[in-house]
């Protein structure tokens, strides 16, 4: 029995040996023999560092379409306000995304995705941004889920930001105070933006509900919230001088410049693709999903306005068709990843003849709103948001990358649940904004005042805030007036 | 016939077109014109240079009449154009010799 | 015999379970003893999937430029009109993409990818796009060889099909009527677009001849098919009127804003990098060889035309410079992937000068296309194809990714084979594109009328048919008239 | 003991064989027979190869961006000149573009990039740019710390000597012929940029300095450049008719089109977001760090010219708000890489004051620069690159790619090692440029004359030089008029 | 001297030059304008407000006669401005006291 | 009173507009337009066609003053205006019958 036990000994060494040898020779493959061979983890590691890098660079691509939409809104709402207004609203849709980027990084994005409670973040105001090389922020888990680089998600999230400030800028022009008009910015990227959106995307209460709030891009978290700041701003400032008639009646002030106005749509259609698409913070083909559907609603909302603007007023305005587009993209911002391409078209449509009809009627209602900016972010963004309970596709929800799965809509034999969580998400949103609104807007009409005087409107706030003309023409155009 | 040379502020347009139309006058030119006068109100500053922006914008208005009608549509033009404040405009008025409707061919007050 | 055999079985068993531990150990790396160890094959497979996802994200952040040329083509086509047409032009360029989106949604797509024959391909209609997570598309393998997610793949197509639908916009413009324009883009969109399409890119006749048509982006299926669309709608409109004295002289009739045509034509050179190569569909380093050809063939474009307006006509025209870079731009589009440098920079300045005289050329025989649409894209569009035929180069031909590879051109040693199929290609749509073209404008002039009348026209279109102003101006600055 | 040997040989024997087995069917997971298994090693190849295409197609889009620059730059400038002048700088902004591409294909890339000493490169006349599919360029080595394809390589770098040209033409704008700046164009692109480009990115001296000199997207490779270049033309070139008055005092010339021009800055605004995350010429995710940096940079350039032109010159002129943006941008172009969020803000802040400040000195000194590129470019890029030496933050460098690495700023407790380094690197191009310029300009001056007659001047050059209006209004509206 | 104002629909403007340089008459001065008059055409609306769209674009000519040409100068800008629709647009002659051509101080009919 | 129009190129405004401010003459209303002349200058060419470009962007001053400032006003402008180049522009006085100042409805030389 020894001996072959101690055979078996050399044996079992010998194989050991042998074993190491051939393991050792076949992963090494090519490589040399001085450093270790890479193992299959090696290469999983590498592959999740481009995995990485390519979840960042998509979404700071997105982040950059979204910055884009902040050209669109200049053009198109200087494009539908009058000429002696035109250096106002240039200068307010500028301005309006650098104090966004200074409110958001001092306070905003800490309120909003910091650490905190259910209501409200507080970790992360003035955000170095670091670790860059990893994608977990310290003090801002709410976003761990998407795996991004901090820098590139704090990017992402301020220029969402930035948007919802600037509809506001459009609904109140043409009447309000440069100076006023950045302070309200500032709160309103600084506090209220943050407040709500927290709830929604930073881990509060509404996406802790049973059924999650849904809003993917953000019907309700950027436009509604913008349209709800707007409406409260719009009310205090009462409409433009000249707009409605003693007799109810109204007289349209139409846009100095459809081509800019034109233009500017066609920005934002193109920042949507970054808008929706980007949302999902995440390098993933479900993008491709997103982008068919969104501009697929974009598509049948401006035909339907071009139809329903035509049956209607007897012509098709290109401003409504202009108006049906955004009302499109508004409404599908929310439910872009969870409906099919059918679904999409449905909600594009029934966006775009909405937004014809609710033009029309904040005019009834006396709320001189210059660029349709109610109708197309704050109904429409209702609207959007509301679809989610009612097209949700079992067929499609499956491609989200977030935790926060929705439910099937009511025309997809899901049932009210998500509904129900929608209507309370767009109730909530709708009662804070609005009053906070409303205050700060009541605060600073009592203290400096928010309307520019009456002759200063008449003569266009371009000369009276700003010193200058859009287009000064040929009186300056040989060099100004020799001093006499 | 004279002309009536109105020049107003831009905002006081729709006003003033709505005072002739209810004295029955229908027929307006519309001219856009920058005025220079006592309104020099607003110096201004383009990147730091002083600008004596003499020049404000306004509109300038011709409308014919019978002469018998200028003294009412003046009349008319100053109500509704006035603000009180500088700049608000002057009228000329000037004798119209001849009339023509291309058109017709109709001539003088029937022109009109 | 026995016990060593009993022994050697005892060693057998040892050694089975040293040799699964070793293996297990050595595999697993750092991974904890719960998980199986990723193996090579997961990496491999996790690779794949991260390339799936970047040729997605790539072929879609090209579909996005490409969707960007409709702005482009608005401000252009806008900028080279008259004002009093400026709006008609606007609303025709935006509303144009959303009838592409539909219409290629509902029946393009499926007639030119879908699976069928070698005539036309009938799978496909209203398609919901899934699976969004693999690359095959049932019933769309002509789409096979892109390893893209099936909804990019759409997208991608779409805004190649608005293209086409867009250069017609240019050539009928100031004269057509907005609805009658809205249903030749349907069916431009359904049915002609899509046919020529299906034999080219869609794996019909010309894409299974011996030396296999090449087009790699669109000189023909998309800018010829444009052009020759356009041509025929331009024949059966007639010219704008007062374009041509009765003696032949030509009266120039001036674009109202060339600011807006320059931003036109640097957003289609931005675009093109998208058109050109975003059309590898399939995130490769070839689209870097191919943005330089396209981006030297556009600047040799300008240049030469400018050369050549400075010489021929006396001034460099503005209008000619732009054109002259679209003149590159357009026949860069089908050789982008199989020339090399040296050959699109001869290729862009051949086509720069030749667009030059083509304007003449159409003005002369009082084809009457006010920007110049015929021009660069069905004139510069053929040469570009012929250009294949020409300048193919054996040293860059291998750089393509699709299956279907061209053979080198004439001067590159390669004789006439490719060349004889470009001609063939180029004959085919001519044709077929041309004669639909013809029918379907005749029958709408026929039944409803594509000319507006002449009261309108010379009033402008943009009062006749939208009831509004580009430019309102002073007029309306004040709030409109009250109700006399 | 023969038997137990023998028994020993036989099992060995049958060992290798399991063994044999046992790993083969192990590695071989789902694979075929045919075919042997994939290794770790065949998976990182995959990887490097995905990462090769990604940092290609990264550097890519960021080249596209920069490319969008030109429009930006053609907006801006367009918009705050005179209208009669508006057709001569849209052309000239945009055949600038065609001649950049065209001589730093000829002779620039190879001058600056190409191998050769530490004062110039030699090597890359003409390039191929082949091969495409591995990223060393032979010839041009001091490109190789970027994992790129070389057309990429080329195409990110031409875009870049584009803008520097670009800048050049907004300062001389309004005065200049056309024909002579296409020359001067030509000559900075091919000679003047690519020399001093070749010391700080061609691996020439100012980069093999103890410290080298840092320079991460261009403040002074670029847009000093491009200042010092613009400023010999206007010494050269002298103010505008009209401009100064005998008794020093200025006469404003007010831009023509604030519209144009905002979206002109929103467009260089998108823009940097290419030229700055763009110039890691790598797939990383420090592009987002960088990105932020830049767009903080940015708004508190615009807020800090805002606020200091309010209190300076009394009302928040548009102009300068848009020149404080872009001194912002500029200022932050050199440091983005390596300085904190919070510094960014500091820099950014700074930058837009000084510009103000900076426009008033020019015209004071009456050098007439009619949109500001001497301010924005040559004063915020030279400030710029110093602030590199004080607010390079240890935190942050490390993220860099490149492998010159930079040493912290003097207040980061770095002293002055880097700081001087950065004023020599100023001192250095400033002297070249400005000297080489100033020769070339002058020949041109003594040859052909720069600068167009007085009447010309006064009447337009839009007439003068391409005998067309950009905005021809209503007397050409109906058609020119008949041959009398 | 006489000075002719004409106001015509901008489509008519290279008829009108044309019909006057047939006369001999190379001199005239042309501003846009909006007119308002009995073409009150098209009721617009903009975003569903209706909008009584009186003024419509018109081209106003100026151009200074000798007093003898006056009546062919008219005859001429009729016939070639009219399209017998309502809108074809006025004219309107007055009297001139004096005219000076800058260039030479040129005084009167030779400054035509 | 007297209308005095004047139509100049474009660049001389200011220099027109110091000149007759240096008589005390600061009401003045300006308006773009389009000469056609003797200065029939650029034959230009739109994308290869010819174009008779017979309009020439000129300004056209409207100033009313007392009859008897009328001829300085004149020599004043005539000698800011002039370049001694073709198309420098003409000058046309006209008798005024009656100005209103609408501010204060005041009345001819007052309102001026
Ligand atoms: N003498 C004048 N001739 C022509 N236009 C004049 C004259 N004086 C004033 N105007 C025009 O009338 C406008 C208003 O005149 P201004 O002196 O500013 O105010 P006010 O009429 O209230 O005194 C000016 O902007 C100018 O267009
Ligand atoms: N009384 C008037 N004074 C000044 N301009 C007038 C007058 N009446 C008409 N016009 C001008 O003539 C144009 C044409 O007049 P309108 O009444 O519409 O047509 P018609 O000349 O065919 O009767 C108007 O648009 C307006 O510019
Ligand atoms: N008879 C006229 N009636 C009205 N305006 C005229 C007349 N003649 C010339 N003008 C205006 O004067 C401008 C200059 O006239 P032009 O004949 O070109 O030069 P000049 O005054 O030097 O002879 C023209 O562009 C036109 O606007």
């Amino acid at each position: 029995m020894l001996r072959p036990l101690l055979a078996s000994k050399r044996m079992l060494a010998a194989l050991a040996i042998l074993l190491c040898l051939t393991l050792y020779s076949t992963a090494r493959g090519q490589a040399t023999a001085a450093t270790p061979p890479p193992t299959a983890q090696d290469a999983i590691n590498q592959i999740s560092n481009t995995n990485f890098v390519a979840n960042t660079l998509w979404t700071l691509i997105g982040g950059m379409l979204v910055f884009w939409m902040n050209a669109g809104f200049a053009c198109l709402e200087t494009g539908l306000c009058r000429r002696k207004n035109a250096v106002n609203i240039l200068a307010k849709n500028f301005i309006v995304f650098a104090i966004s980027s200074i409110a958001f990084w001092c306070v905003g994005f800490a309120l909003m995705f910091g650490d905190g409670n259910s209501v409200v973040g507080h970790t992360g105001f003035f955000t170095n941004l670091l670790p860059y090389d990893a994608p977990k922020m310290p003090g801002a888990s709410s976003l761990d889920w998407s795996n991004v680089s901090p820098a590139v998600k704090f990017f992402f999230e301020l220029v969402f930001a930035g948007t919802a400030a600037t509809i506001v800028s459009g609904a109140v022009a043409e009447r309000i105070k440069f100076g006023m008009f950045m302070i309200f910015s500032f709160i309103l990227v600084a506090l209220v933006y943050p407040i709500t959106g927290h709830w929604i995307w930073g881990g509060g209460w509404l996406s802790t509900l049973k059924a999650p709030f849904h809003d993917f891009a953000g019907s309700t978290v950027v436009h509604s919230v913008g349209g709800w700041a707007a409406l409260a701003g719009v009310l205090l400032l009462g409409p433009r001088i000249g707009k409605y008639n003693s007799d109810g009646s109204v007289n349209p002030i139409p846009g100095h410049n459809m081509g800019l106005a034109a233009l500017g749509c066609l920005i934002l259609w193109l920042g949507w693709f970054g808008f929706n698409p980007g949302s999902t913070m995440t390098a993933t083909v479900a993008a491709g999903h997103i982008a068919v559907t969104t501009n697929t609603a974009a598509a049948f909302g401006a035909v339907a306005a071009t139809i329903t603007a035509w049956a209607v007023l007897g012509k098709p305005d290109l401003s409504m068709i202009l108006n049906g587009c955004l009302a499109g993209l508004v409404a599908i911002t929310a439910p872009c990843a969870v409906v099919t391409i059918a679904g999409s078209a449905i909600i594009g449509a029934i966006a775009g003849a909405l937004v014809v009809f609710s033009v029309l009627f904040w005019d009834k209602i006396k709320v001189d709103d210059p660029v349709g900016a109610l109708s197309v972010h704050l109904v429409c963004g209702i609207f959007g948001t509301l679809c989610v309970g009612l097209f949700a596709s079992p067929a499609v929800i499956p491609m989200q990358v977030t935790d926060a799965y929705c439910k099937p809509g009511l025309f997809y034999g899901g049932g009210g649940t998500q509904l129900i969580s929608q209507l309370m998400g767009i109730g909530a949103v709708a009662a804070t904004v609005f009053a906070i609104s409303l205050v700060a807007w009541a605060v600073l009409k009592f203290t400096g005042g928010i309307r520019v005087s009456a002759a200063e409107e008449h003569e266009g706030l371009d000369i009276g805030e700003h010193g200058m003309e859009a287009y000064p023409g040929f009186a300056t155009e040989t060099g100004a007036s020799e001093q006499v | 016939m004279q002309m009536i040379e109105a020049v107003i502020k831009p905002h006081k347009l729709d006003a003033v077109k709505t005072a002739l139309a209810k004295l029955g006058i229908l027929g307006v030119t519309a001219v856009e014109c920058k005025g220079f006068g006592r309104q020099m109100g607003h110096t201004e500053r383009y990147r730091g240079a002083k600008m004596d922006v003499g020049f404000v914008p306004k509109v300038l208005l011709k409308i014919c009449v019978k002469s018998e009608d200028s003294a009412k549509a003046v009349s008319a033009i100053v109500e509704a154009a006035r603000t009180g404040e500088v700049g608000d405009g002057k009228i000329f008025i000037y004798q119209i010799a001849r009339a023509v409707r291309i058109r017709t061919g109709e001539e003088n007050e029937s022109a009109l």
